[in-house]
């Protein structure tokens, strides 16, 4: 078990936890603690797996920034109690149910597919450089293109989002 | 003339067109006229055949036109003229013109008698065209007409409800029997390709056709079922009695004179099939004997007039078909003409009675009749004689040939023929001594209106009792020489078969036992009904008087059943069962969509949890099903 | 080319109908039927000896093909449809219709439809007048109909609809399966179809079957025709029993027995079973019935299962009597609803039990409806015999195992035909007078319309021979 | 594919429409030209197209004619529609340029969808097609009903988002490659459990999207709480785009692998139908029942996935063609009602003889009566089934349920025509609008008699 | 490290994800555990673009945040504007839309 394999296990187990504490905590503001924890044991996959770029965005556009408009719009809402009401017992056990059984039958499914190891070698493909090279060869079209969904979005965050439409 | 013979059947049909369009415009004696001319051309057109016939003795097939033709199956529009029918067509146009002209005064009181002589017209062209035919289809086709015809006349007065029930069971019942024969033709056709008589007989006599003899036997006897519908023959007869509630001239030319003897026709027409078919000729004789029997003891019983009359119809149709069964053809056929006289003599004799007595027909009612209605008084007796078979007279000879030839088939036939020879005898002198002797038993309104009826009844009723004198000398008993005309006009065609002839003293033996016993059974008659009481049957008179039971017994074993097994088949089968089983398609649907319908709960999270099972579930088939 | 004026002038006038003013619509309908009769007459003497045919390329990726034969069945059939729609519309001349446009309009294209269906030799044609024929008869019921109308109409409509749609589903897969993978010629069709292993013909047979079943109808698929029947306004009665119900025996004859030969031999049995049943079974509920239009529409259930017993008995003569006996069925059972709807015009109900002395108070209404309901009885010298005859005969000497007892079955058929036949004269026509609201007897336009019906009667019942003639050269072409 | 390009600058330019313009009315007419812009673009793609396939953006996208051929109908629909509902989109809220700006977005992504051949095209194209959607459907915002259509549906695509993402990865994982041509199991024929569960995730994802059984449940009330302009083109236009995204990748990628994943959509196809069709009957909402019968037909255009083969792809065309059309139609009808219910139909024939007709055109296609598109269609869609061969049981079974179908659409017919009753109209019918919606009717009975033109030279 | 081990480890993160979509019902929660899906998602696209050494899959985690932050952008303003209605975000109350 070498160092390597350490932080896999110590960075898997911190994952399942925290996001087994989203949804099972009953404070709105812990899950999205418990959420932004499992996005730093993922960003730590990533770093593993050489995907340093990744890793970072994803600190800093996932747990920085999409986090806290959680975070802010829970707080907006004075949601910060535990005073979510709960579904009864049969619906969340139906829950946990056909959510494992989706685990398992995926499991059953996929545990012949493939037995690759993942080489332990640096590369560097998940370097600044080497990504936006591709980024803006390759795939400049979606680049470009993510524009409209950007446009989408922002126009939806305005029609939505705007207050004090007259009464019709 | 024999290529003219088309007009036979033209004149009646031209009346009948006539008639027909203009029933409403037409005068009433206008109508009459055209109707009695028609007819009366008829007759001497068939005349001339008859004696064109009679010399030359063989038979012309008259081509008219192209009727079907389908692939190899070709049927024509055909005419046979020959012996047989040519006498036929003097029976039914001689007959026919006579109760034309009856008609024209008894009919002549109501709003319809233009529309009469139309469906009369009707009714002596289709029976023209049922004897005329050249194949058994051209039959067929006078055969259903005459049904429609009867069908017409006994519901000619069709406000009365019961005598359009007359009219339809008579179809009805008619219908039965043209199944049967259709079947027959089916079957002719099916195995000799073909339903033309010459074509079928010839392969029937020269074997040329492989055919075992029980097909024969079928077809015999399916077309027998239809002679049984026609001729009113046990289990088919009741009809016949209630057919009754047409006017009377009707009742004598359709239902005593012709239509009734197209069963007689039809088997002697036939018969070289029922030389070969044994056991259906053989059944033919059985039933026309019980038929005999049968109809000759519900006759003892009865108080209507035209009811004594048509049973007496009933019985003497049995005893032709027991003549049929027999073998003996040209008896038969001597039987239809004898009988065609005298029976029609007394139907119009009962209608001038009915005339006189303005509708009634209950025997118990009348009485005494003779002093006022003399012609019609004598006329009726000497029918009756004839029918009886009292010596001299036309029944005597036809019968007593149907009774010798039976005889020489089986003695105990012959003796139970016999026995209803007795009966007819019994009964009908009954009738006679009631209605015409004795004291009046109507009304007195009744009683005042009496009187002998007018020429145009009393004529034909003259005529005709001459016929019934003198027609049963055309064929004498062989005792009394070989004179036998009728039968040599008919051997071309048809003639006796199988029939022992008996020593002449049999015979003598015979007719000396039969002529002694109808007179003690008039004797009798007169006994019994000069101490008439009325007074209510009891035991088997009674069973007589209801005519067996017979009706209540088709009514209760295939009338009832058959009408609550509709209903069930409307009610449950149809209403509940198939459509209840549409609409319940159309009903699981409705169920099943608001059902289904309760899964969009409005609950995101259900969705959710749907759309994951679905996954699962498709995960499981994509993975461990098809793999 | 003339072919397509049967089809073409329907459907153009029964637009113009539906677009024009109404006082016009009457008149479009009669002229325009008579152009149809016309031309229905002129090709007749051509088809008599050769068919005459006409066609052009429709969708070229489909292989689908505008093409019309007009051989002898064809067009008697098409003969029958002007001649039956021209009876009706003279005889409907003096009754008063709600929105008249729209009523001829629909009419029109009706009747276009079901000249097509008879005309068409492309099946997808075929399907598509089949139908054209069917839409504007559910707004016809549904709109002009009696009691009950849209509910009934509409279990009509589905009824039927379900029978076309798998009717889709056979030519798809027959169309599929012809040669070039794609074409609907009726040569094409019959060749891939009869060149099928039989066990699929055997289920093809089916998905055919039922359509052509529902619509003629055969038992126990018959339970929509008597309430559509009874709901449906009178002129539409005859279209639908008249023609619509020709149109499924004229199906099995073209569509069905050629294209799926061992199919229809391996069912045929089972088919002539049916049939039989259905004979007696409607035989009997029409007995029972009271309505005149629910006894008319079991008879035709009866008269239908004899045809559709011996279509599938598959005997030459046989086929030509079915085809002798479409005509004449046709002709007898308009004749029967016309009496039917002076009847309810006059008297305000058919309910038999409310009805009769029709004979004292309207005479020659009650001759012309005894001349028709003998013919209905087949008759002989009605033209109801001919046909009858000739079915008889197929059903008989069919090789069909205990044919023979199936047309004594069928032949039980006739004796309960003449119990309701006479049962429903005597209950309508005879007895005493009932009290009249609108007496009188027939019109004079009534009177023509009921003259030709009776004409054709009495003259096919004399001399067959045209219409024999004409169909003859049919049962040749049948496999 | 100049379109791409042309519908986000003529997006934008909506955009700033809305900035400068601020009559509604203006705003609705200015979108109107910039659609026929597009629709001129579309042209002028498809005048200039080579014949043979080409790849665009580094092979990112492959632009075939089928594609632009479809793309130019579903940009007419799209026009169609505008010019029928335009005047009830500007009821619906205060931005209406910005409504008309993410209908261009949206046409952008179905021309991303329509040609792409990497998959990340097709994610980011479904995003891009679906985000405007969960926007639109929210946008009457003083309706509950909205809003709560808006968050449904939103949660339920985000949810399908996640999966869809998870199926291409696992697609990625078995083959390493994005894009569709170049899958490795192209060539052989034995298949990584990795790619049949990418398969069957993928698989997922589009049932949600057309809205297919088991992932249909957002559809009645997503369509029925959406402002009844844009449940018109949600129904639709970007159904159509989300089948033909389908269709390609399960075609070309998947073609081979039938054997694999054909049952699984043929089950889903029955289940679509029954699921449709049968809850449909049980609707008193026409709206609720034509959300209803967008699942059925969803289901019919399964039939075009589920068969491997040329007549499917026509069909597909076809198919979304009619449907659009008709539903187009039958929802500019509805926006006129006052009550959705069938009882607000009640006696609209005798009031507005011409708009019950065309309504009635508008069922009959939908129903798939013949002569008009949408017989045209089925039967396209089944001809392919039927070439493909095994699935004769889905055809009856399709079949079967087409009579159902017919059960729910001809109430309406029999409300208008049938029933008595005084059928309120919320808006004015015009002569302009009678005018348009015969042309509707006129192009529906085109593509049921001679649907070829419709189909170029495909 | 087996490349089975990040599969499994994404499915279980995945699975969780869809477990707290089930389980709970506050919209902002039910939203998270989506995110949580996107994330695993994330995580084995790198373990794959670790194991074909192929840098788009990686541009394709980029991508997927792309549309994940637009989703949030959106996502959350419905949910605001359904919170200024009914004063809630439980999404057992949206049940206005049924049958």
């Amino acid at each position: 078990m070498n160092l390597y394999e350490v932080l896999f296990w110590l960075l898997t187990v911190v994952a399942i936890g925290s996001a087994l504490g989203v949804i099972l905590s009953r404070n709105p503001v812990s899950s999205v603690l418990f959420l932004i924890v499992t996005f730093f044991a993922v960003s730590g996959h990533y770093v593993l797996m050489n995907a340093q770029f990744l890793a970072i965005v994803n600190i800093i556009v996932y747990a920085g920034a999409i986090m806290v408009l959680f975070l802010f719009v829970i707080m907006l809402m004075n949601l910060n109690a535990d005073a979510e009401p709960q579904k009864n017992r049969l619906v969340q056990l139906a829950g946990v149910l056909s959510g494992g059984i989706l685990f398992l039958v995926v499991l059953a499914a996929l545990k012949t597919s493939s037995n690759n190891l993942l080489e332990q070698t640096a590369t560097d493909i998940g370097l600044i450089k080497n990504l936006g090279m591709t980024l803006f060869t390759k795939f400049v079209l979606p680049f470009e293109i993510s524009s409209v969904l950007f446009l989408s979005a922002m126009i939806g965050a305005v029609v939505l989002g705007k207050k004090g439409e007259p009464q019709k | 003339m024999i290529d003219l013979v088309w007009l036979v059947p033209f004149f009646p049909l031209l009346g009948f067109l006539i008639n027909g369009i203009g029933w409403k415009k037409l005068p009433k004696s206008a109508g009459g006229f055209i109707g009695s001319a028609a007819v009366l051309a008829s007759f001497a057109v068939s005349l001339g055949i008859f004696f064109e016939v009679k010399s030359s003795g063989t038979a012309t097939v008259v081509h008219l036109f192209d009727f079907i033709q389908s692939g190899n199956l070709n049927i024509p529009f055909a005419f046979q003229v020959d012996a047989l029918s040519s006498l036929f067509l003097l029976i039914i146009t001689g007959v026919g013109f006579l109760i034309h002209v009856y008609s024209t005064s008894y009919m002549h009181d109501d709003e319809g008698m233009v529309k009469y002589f139309a469906y009369l017209n009707l009714f002596v062209f289709s029976m023209l065209l049922l004897v005329l035919g050249a194949s058994y289809l051209i039959m067929f086709i006078g055969w259903e007409g005459v049904g429609l015809c009867s069908y017409l006349l006994i519901g000619f007065w069709f406000k009365r409800k019961d005598f359009t029930n007359a009219a339809k069971k008579a179809f009805v019942m008619n219908r039965i029997g043209d199944l049967g024969f259709l079947v027959g033709m089916l079957l002719v056709l099916l195995n000799f390709g073909t339903l033309s008589y010459q074509e079928f007989f010839g392969q029937v006599e020269g074997g040329q056709a492989v055919v075992t003899s029980s097909t024969y036997n079928w077809i015999a006897i399916c077309f027998f079922i239809g002679a049984m519908g026609k001729s009113a023959q046990i289990p088919l007869y009741t009809w016949l009695p209630d057919a009754m509630a047409g006017p009377t001239p009707v009742s004598a030319l359709i239902h005593a004179a012709t239509m009734v003897t197209a069963g007689i026709y039809m088997i002697a027409r036939s018969s070289v099939l029922y030389n070969i078919a044994e056991n259906a000729q053989h059944l033919v004789a059985v039933i026309g004997l019980a038929t005999a029997i049968i109809a000759a003891t519900i006759a003892i019983k009865q108080y209507d007039i035209k009811k004594v009359l048509a049973y007496s119809t009933v019985s003497q149709l049995g005893f032709m078909f027991l003549a049929l069964g027999v073998g003996a053809y040209t008896t038969a056929v001597f039987h239809v003409m004898t009988h065609a006289f005298f029976k029609a003599l007394l139907f119009l004799g009962s209608g001038s009675v009915i005339h006189a007595m303005h509708g009634e027909q209950d025997i118990r009612n009348m009485g005494g009749l003779s002093k006022k209605m003399p012609i019609t008084s004598t006329t009726f007796l000497i029918g009756c004689l004839a029918i009886a078979g009292i010596p001299g007279f036309s029944g005597f000879f036809s019968k007593d040939e149907i009774l010798a030839a039976t005889y020489g088939h089986n003695s105990v036939m012959y003796y139970l023929a016999l026995g209803a020879a007795m009966m007819t005898a019994f009964y009908m002198f009954r009738l006679y001594f009631l209605t015409f002797t004795g004291s009046f038993r109507g009304t007195e309104d009744q009683k005042s209106h009496l009187h002998e009826s007018p020429a145009a009844i009393t004529i034909p009723l003259a005529v005709l009792a001459i016929l019934s004198i003198i027609g049963g000398y055309v064929g004498m008993p062989a005792v009394f020489g070989d004179f036998h005309p009728l039968n040599e006009y008919l051997a071309p065609v048809v003639s006796n078969h199988g029939v022992h002839h008996l020593e002449h003293n049999t015979e003598w033996m015979l007719m000396g036992l039969s002529t002694v016993l109808v007179i003690v059974m008039i004797v009798v008659a007169y006994r019994v009904t000069k101490k008439a009481n009325f007074a209510a049957n009891t035991g088997i008179a009674k069973i007589l008087e209801n005519k067996w039971y017979v009706d209540e017994l088709y009514d209760a074993i295939i009338v009832r059943p058959l009408g609550a097994l509709s209903s069930l088949l409307d009610k449950i089968v149809e209403k509940l069962g198939i459509d209840g089983l549409v609409n319940g398609v159309g009903k699981t649907v409705h169920w099943a969509s608001n059902r289904i319908r309760l899964m969009q709960s409005g609950q995101v999270g259900f969705y959710i949890f749907i759309m994951v099972l679905g996954i699962t579930a498709l995960f499981a088939i994509g993975f461990f099903w098809i793999h | 080319m003339i072919v397509t004026l049967l089809i073409v002038v329907p459907l153009l006038a029964g637009i113009f109908s539906l677009l024009a003013k109404n006082n016009t619509a009457k008149g479009t309908a009669i002229v325009s039927t008579i152009v149809t009769l016309v031309v229905g007459a002129l090709i007749g003497v051509e088809a008599y000896t050769t068919p005459l045919s006409w066609s052009i390329d429709w969708i070229p990726t489909l292989g689908t093909k505008v093409s019309f034969v007009a051989d002898g069945m064809s067009t008697m059939l098409s003969l029958l449809v002007s001649i039956v729609m021209l009876v009706v519309y003279i005889s409907n001349l003096n009754k008063k219709v709600e929105n008249e446009g729209s009523f001829y309009g629909l009419m029109l294209l009706s009747q276009a439809g079901i000249t097509g269906v008879f005309l068409a030799s492309d099946a997808l044609l075929f399907y598509f007048f089949w139908e054209l024929a069917l839409i504007p008869v559910y707004f016809l019921c549904s709109q002009w109909g009696g009691e009950n109308r849209i509910k009934v109409t509409f279990k009509f409509f589905i009824y039927t609809f379900v029978g076309s749609l798998m009717l889709l589903a056979a030519i798809i897969y027959l169309a599929t399966s012809t040669p070039g993978g794609s074409s609907f010629a009726w040569n094409d069709i019959v060749r891939a179809g009869s060149s099928l292993p039989a066990a699929e013909q055997q289920w093809v047979f089916w998905l055919i079957f039922i359509a052509f079943a529902i619509k003629m109808p055969i038992f126990p698929f018959h339970t929509w025709q008597p309430d559509a029947y009874e709901t449906s306004p009178t002129p539409v009665t005859i279209v639908l029993s008249a023609l619509m119900v020709k149109m499924g025996l004229f199906a099995v004859l073209r569509w069905l027995l050629p294209v799926v030969p061992a199919g229809a031999e391996f069912w045929s049995e089972t088919v002539i079973i049916l049939s039989v049943i259905g004979i007696i079974y409607a035989s009997l509920l029409a007995i029972v019935q009271t309505d005149l239009k629910r006894l008319i529409a079991y008879s035709s259930i009866a008269h239908m299962g004899l045809m559709s017993a011996v279509a599938f008995a598959n005997t030459e003569v046989g086929m030509h009597g079915v085809m002798v006996q479409m005509f004449n069925h046709g002709i007898n059972i308009t004749g029967m609803w016309l009496i039917v709807s002076m009847v309810e015009q006059r008297w305000g109900t058919r309910d038999m039990r409310e009805l009769g002395g029709m004979a004292s108070t309207a005479p020659r209404m009650a001759i012309a409806m005894v001349v028709i309901a003998l013919a209905n009885i087949a008759l002989p010298l009605t033209n109801g015999f001919i046909g009858e005859f000739m079915l008889f005969n197929g059903l008989f000497s069919s090789e069909v195992a205990c044919g023979t007892t199936y047309m004594i079955l069928a032949g039980l058929g006739i004796i309960l035909g003449a119990v309701y036949t006479l049962n429903m004269v005597q209950r309508t026509a005879y007895g005493d007078a009932i009290a009249t609201k609108q007496g009188g007897d027939l019109t004079r336009n009534e009177y023509i319309g009921l003259a030709v019906i009776i004409a054709i009667i009495i003259f096919l019942g004399v001399y067959p021979k045209p219409l024999l003639e004409m169909t003859s050269g049919m049962v040749s072409m049948m496999p | 594919m100049k379109a791409i390009i042309a519908a986000t600058i003529l997006g934008i330019v909506m955009m700033f429409a809305g900035l400068f313009v601020k009559e509604k009315k203006s705003v609705v007419t200015i979108a109107t030209l910039l659609l026929l812009v597009l629709f001129g673009v579309n042209i002028y793609d498809i005048s200039f197209a080579e014949n043979a396939p080409q790849s665009l953006f580094n092979n990112l996208l492959r632009v075939d004619s089928y594609a632009l051929w479809f793309n130019m109908m579903m940009t007419g629909c799209t026009f169609l529609y505008v010019l029928l509902l335009g005047k009830h989109i500007r009821q619906v809220g205060n931005h209406v340029a910005e409504y008309f700006a993410l209908i261009f977005f949206i046409l952008c992504g179905i021309y991303l969808i329509s040609t792409y051949n990497n998959l990340l095209m097709l994610f980011i194209g479904i995003e891009i097609m679906s985000i405007p959607q969960y926007i639109l459907a929210g946008s009457d915002k003083q309706n509950m009903k909205s809003n709560e259509a808006s968050l449904k549906y939103f949660l339920m695509g985000a949810f399908t988002t996640g999966i869809l993402l998870m199926g291409i990865t696992l697609l990625y994982g078995a083959t390493g490659t994005f894009y569709i041509t170049n899958f490795t199991f192209l060539q052989t024929a034995s298949l990584n459990p990795l790619a049949l569960a990418g398969i069957l995730f993928i698989l997922v994802a589009f049932a949600f999207k057309i809205s297919a059984a088991p992932m249909h449940l957002w559809t009645p009330d997503v369509y029925d709480g959406s402002p009844a302009p844009f449940t018109a083109f949600m129904a639709t236009v970007v159904k159509a785009g989300a089948f033909v995204g389908f269709l390609r990748l399960f075609h070309i990628s998947f073609g081979t692998l039938g054997e694999h994943w054909m049952l699984v959509v043929a089950i889903i196809t029955a289940a679509t139908l029954l699921v449709g069709n049968i809850t449909a009957v049980y609707q008193q909402s026409v709206k609720r029942m034509l959300a209803y019968s967008s699942i059925a037909q969803a289901g019919f255009m399964l039939f075009a996935v589920v068969s491997v083969n040329a007549t499917a792809w026509q069909g597909m065309i076809i198919y979304a063609i009619a449907y659009s059309v008709a539903t187009i139609g039958m929802f500019s009808v509805l926006v006129k009602m006052k009550d959705y219910t069938y009882d607000g139909f009640n006696g609209l024939a005798k009031k507005q003889p011409a708009l019950a007709f065309f309504t009635t055109i508008f069922l009959l296609s939908l129903a798939g009566i013949p002569l008009t598109g949408g017989f045209m269609a089925k039967y396209f869609v089944l001809t392919a089934a039927v070439e493909q061969g095994n699935l004769m049981w889905l055809v009856i079974f399709a079949l079967l349920m087409a009579a159902v179908s017919v059960y729910y659409y001809f109430r309406v017919i029999m409300a208008m025509y049938f029933k008595t009753g005084d059928a309120e109209l919320r808006a004015e019918v015009t002569s302009t609008d009678r005018l348009l919606m015969g042309i509707t009717c006129v192009i529906i009975i085109l593509l049921g008699v001679v649907p070829h033109l419709f189909m170029g030279n495909l | 490290m087996p490349i089975q081990y990040y599969l499994f480890l994404s499915m279980a993160l995945f699975s969780i994800g869809i477990m707290g979509t089930l389980m709970r019902r506050n919209a902002i929660i039910i939203f998270m555990c989506i995110e949580l899906m996107l994330n695993a998602v994330n995580l084995l696209l790198v373990a794959f673009s670790k194991m074909y050494n192929d840098s788009s899959a990686q541009i394709f985690v980029f991508f997927s945040m792309v549309v994940a932050a637009a989703e949030v952008a959106i996502g959350l303003a419905i949910i605001v504007m359904m919170y200024r209605k009914v004063h809630s975000v439980d999404i057992n109350i949206l049940n206005r839309l049924k049958h």
